[in-house]
């Protein structure tokens, strides 16, 4: 039994049920403010969807789909929106993460909370998911950079 | 390795591949729709967005053959037939469900299992994945490996083996596909495994009967 | 109707623990993870129940969503493993 | 009305939480892996089916009902390929299958 590859069922399963995972990821991302979600477990999830297409179709293949050497930068990229946006509140004159404080002028106070919150969560969301997979790849010891 | 001859096809069927990208998008867009449940403007302009993203992250996957070399085809199923056989499904998940639930109850619990080996004549892998998923959902059989055509299944009793090894559910998942898709031509080859890694008897399809 | 959820909830809760004895015995690794899986497929009922006793299904049906999510690719990532310390 | 919601959600609970007892049942009365793999994959998503048509009763026809429809469908996609995975590695790793030993050979 050398050489066995996957059965076609679980890798169909992976490809057909990744889009659905990731779709889902990107809505609990985006409905925190109404039920439980947010960044983390919207971020969890899209990692879920795309580590699922890394063990199913296979981590050479899956490279297509997100590539490991892209990963930590977009990691590095989620912290930088999330700490630069608390930094311009400050610049703007408020406290770190003060919303209502940020340089944008035509929008109103309580928009930009809901913008603002909708943009750090987006940070968040992209770092947990990009981490994730870089914690996965390392482990695989998968080196495309 | 079989990068180049995909390419090619991706050349003469790109009309078919791009009508499965849009029927991919409006379900993952009617999905979006039932999960946000916000029907303003704004809410579907994010479920746009996401729903394009995802579409255009999937797609750059779509063209890799998949780990046995084969390319993933399956845009051109019967559509109608596709749902009178996901009811006809339903249906057999409720009858698999209440079988196994009796012989779990059953004091002296009457198995006899067994692993039948069986090759198919199915089109293309899409095919061979639904009759697995049908195989493992119907009652009393679970489909235990695919290898090429060949398909492993573990029986729960004799019975059942013998449904499967008739071709019914086979040509049914070849209707899927094909016109015209009987059940004597599709079923060959049926072996019974004694233990797990190891042929005793092999019976071909004519002399069981 | 509310009693009825509640009691149905100590059920399922007991339910829920007969999986275990297998995770507990099983002769071999894979039935201590059917055994694992079957939980979690329980689990799902039981988070919806508690929705619909706290009046909050909208809520919970998204928290049972993603832990049906997350057990089905548990499930798959505990087979890769098994093939990954069957080649080494 | 309500109260005909009513009669069919305890039906289809009570069925799904039986089917789900069973499932467990079986889990731990099967004699060997794949006969519980069986148990496993069959029973429970058909006690997790029932379950959720219940609560789709009892919740009437709105979006919620739309979204416990979609856990049920989740749950019968997924189902059976994690059964399959389980089982093929168990297969391959080399786990023997349970046989009744009888006069036939």
């Amino acid at each position: 039994m050398t050489g066995q590859t996957h059965s076609p069922i679980i890798e169909v399963a992976g490809r057909g049920l990744a889009p659905i995972i990731q779709l889902i990821g990107i809505y609990v991302f985006f409905h925190g403010h109404y039920g439980p979600g947010g960044g983390f477990q919207g971020g969890v999830l899209l990692a879920a969807g795309v580590l699922l297409l890394r063990m199913t179709v296979g981590a050479e293949n899956s490279q297509a789909h997100v590539a490991a050497k892209r990963t930590l930068t977009n990691c590095a990229i989620g912290a930088v929106i999330f700490v630069g946006t608390g930094i311009v509140a400050i610049l703007g004159g408020g406290y770190f993460l003060d919303y209502a404080h940020l340089p944008v002028q035509w929008l109103e106070p309580a928009y930009m909370r809901y913008y603002g919150i909708l943009f750090v969560e987006l940070g968040i969301t992209l770092g947990v998911m990009t981490g994730l997979i870089t914690i996965y790849d390392d482990i695989l010891e998968v080196d495309y950079a | 390795m079989a990068q180049s001859s995909g390419s090619e096809q991706v050349q003469t069927g790109f009309f078919k591949k791009y009508k499965a990208v849009i029927l991919q998008a409006l379900l993952l867009m009617a999905l979006w729709l039932v999960l946000s449940g916000h029907f303003d403007l704004e809410h579907i302009i994010y479920g746009a967005l996401s729903v394009l993203l995802v579409v255009w992250l999937n797609y750059r996957i779509s063209f890799v053959p998949m780990s046995n070399g084969e390319q993933v085809v399956g845009s051109n199923v019967i559509v109608h037939r596709m749902i009178l056989y996901l009811f006809w499904l339903l249906w057999q998940i409720v009858k698999s469900g209440t079988f196994v639930a009796y012989l779990t109850l059953h004091p002296k619990m009457p198995i006899n299992p067994m692993i039948v080996r069986f090759r198919s004549k199915l089109p293309n892998p899409l095919a061979k994945v639904i009759l697995g998923n049908s195989i493992t959902l119907t009652p009393g059989t679970l489909t235990v490996d695919i290898k090429d055509d060949f398909f492993t299944v573990h029986a729960l009793i004799k019975d059942m083996e013998e449904e499967l090894v008739s071709g019914d559910m086979e040509a049914r998942v070849g209707r899927l596909y094909l016109n015209k898709c009987t059940p004597e031509e599709m079923c060959t080859d049926i072996s019974i495994l004694e233990s797990s890694l190891e042929i005793r008897k092999s019976v071909s399809r004519r002399d069981r009967k | 109707m509310e009693n009825f959820f509640v009691m149905i909830a100590a059920i399922l809760a007991l339910v829920l623990l007969i999986p275990f004895y297998r995770v507990y015995d099983g002769p071999t690794v894979f039935d201590r993870l059917l055994g694992s899986a079957a939980v979690g497929a329980k689990t799902i009922t039981l988070v919806l129940l508690f929705g619909v006793i706290y009046d909050r299904v909208d809520m919970f049906v998204d928290i049972a969503l993603g832990y049906a999510i997350l057990n089905f690719v548990g499930a798959i990532a505990m087979a890769k493993y098994f093939k990954s310390t069957r080649r080494k | 009305m309500e109260a005909i919601a009513n009669i069919f959600t305890v039906i289809f609970v009570l069925l799904g939480a039986a089917f789900m007892l069973v499932g467990s049942i079986g889990v731990n009365r099967f004699p060997d892996f794949f006969s519980r793999a069986h148990a496993s994959g069959k029973v429970d998503t058909l006690g997790i089916m029932l379950f959720i048509v219940g609560l789709m009763f009892y919740n009437g026809i709105n979006l919620t009902s739309l979204k416990l429809g979609l856990i049920a469908v989740f749950v019968g996609m997924t189902s059976p390929v994690a059964a399959h995975a389980l089982a093929r590695r168990a297969l391959i790793h080399g786990v023997k299958h349970w046989k009744r030993n009888e006069k036939e050979g």
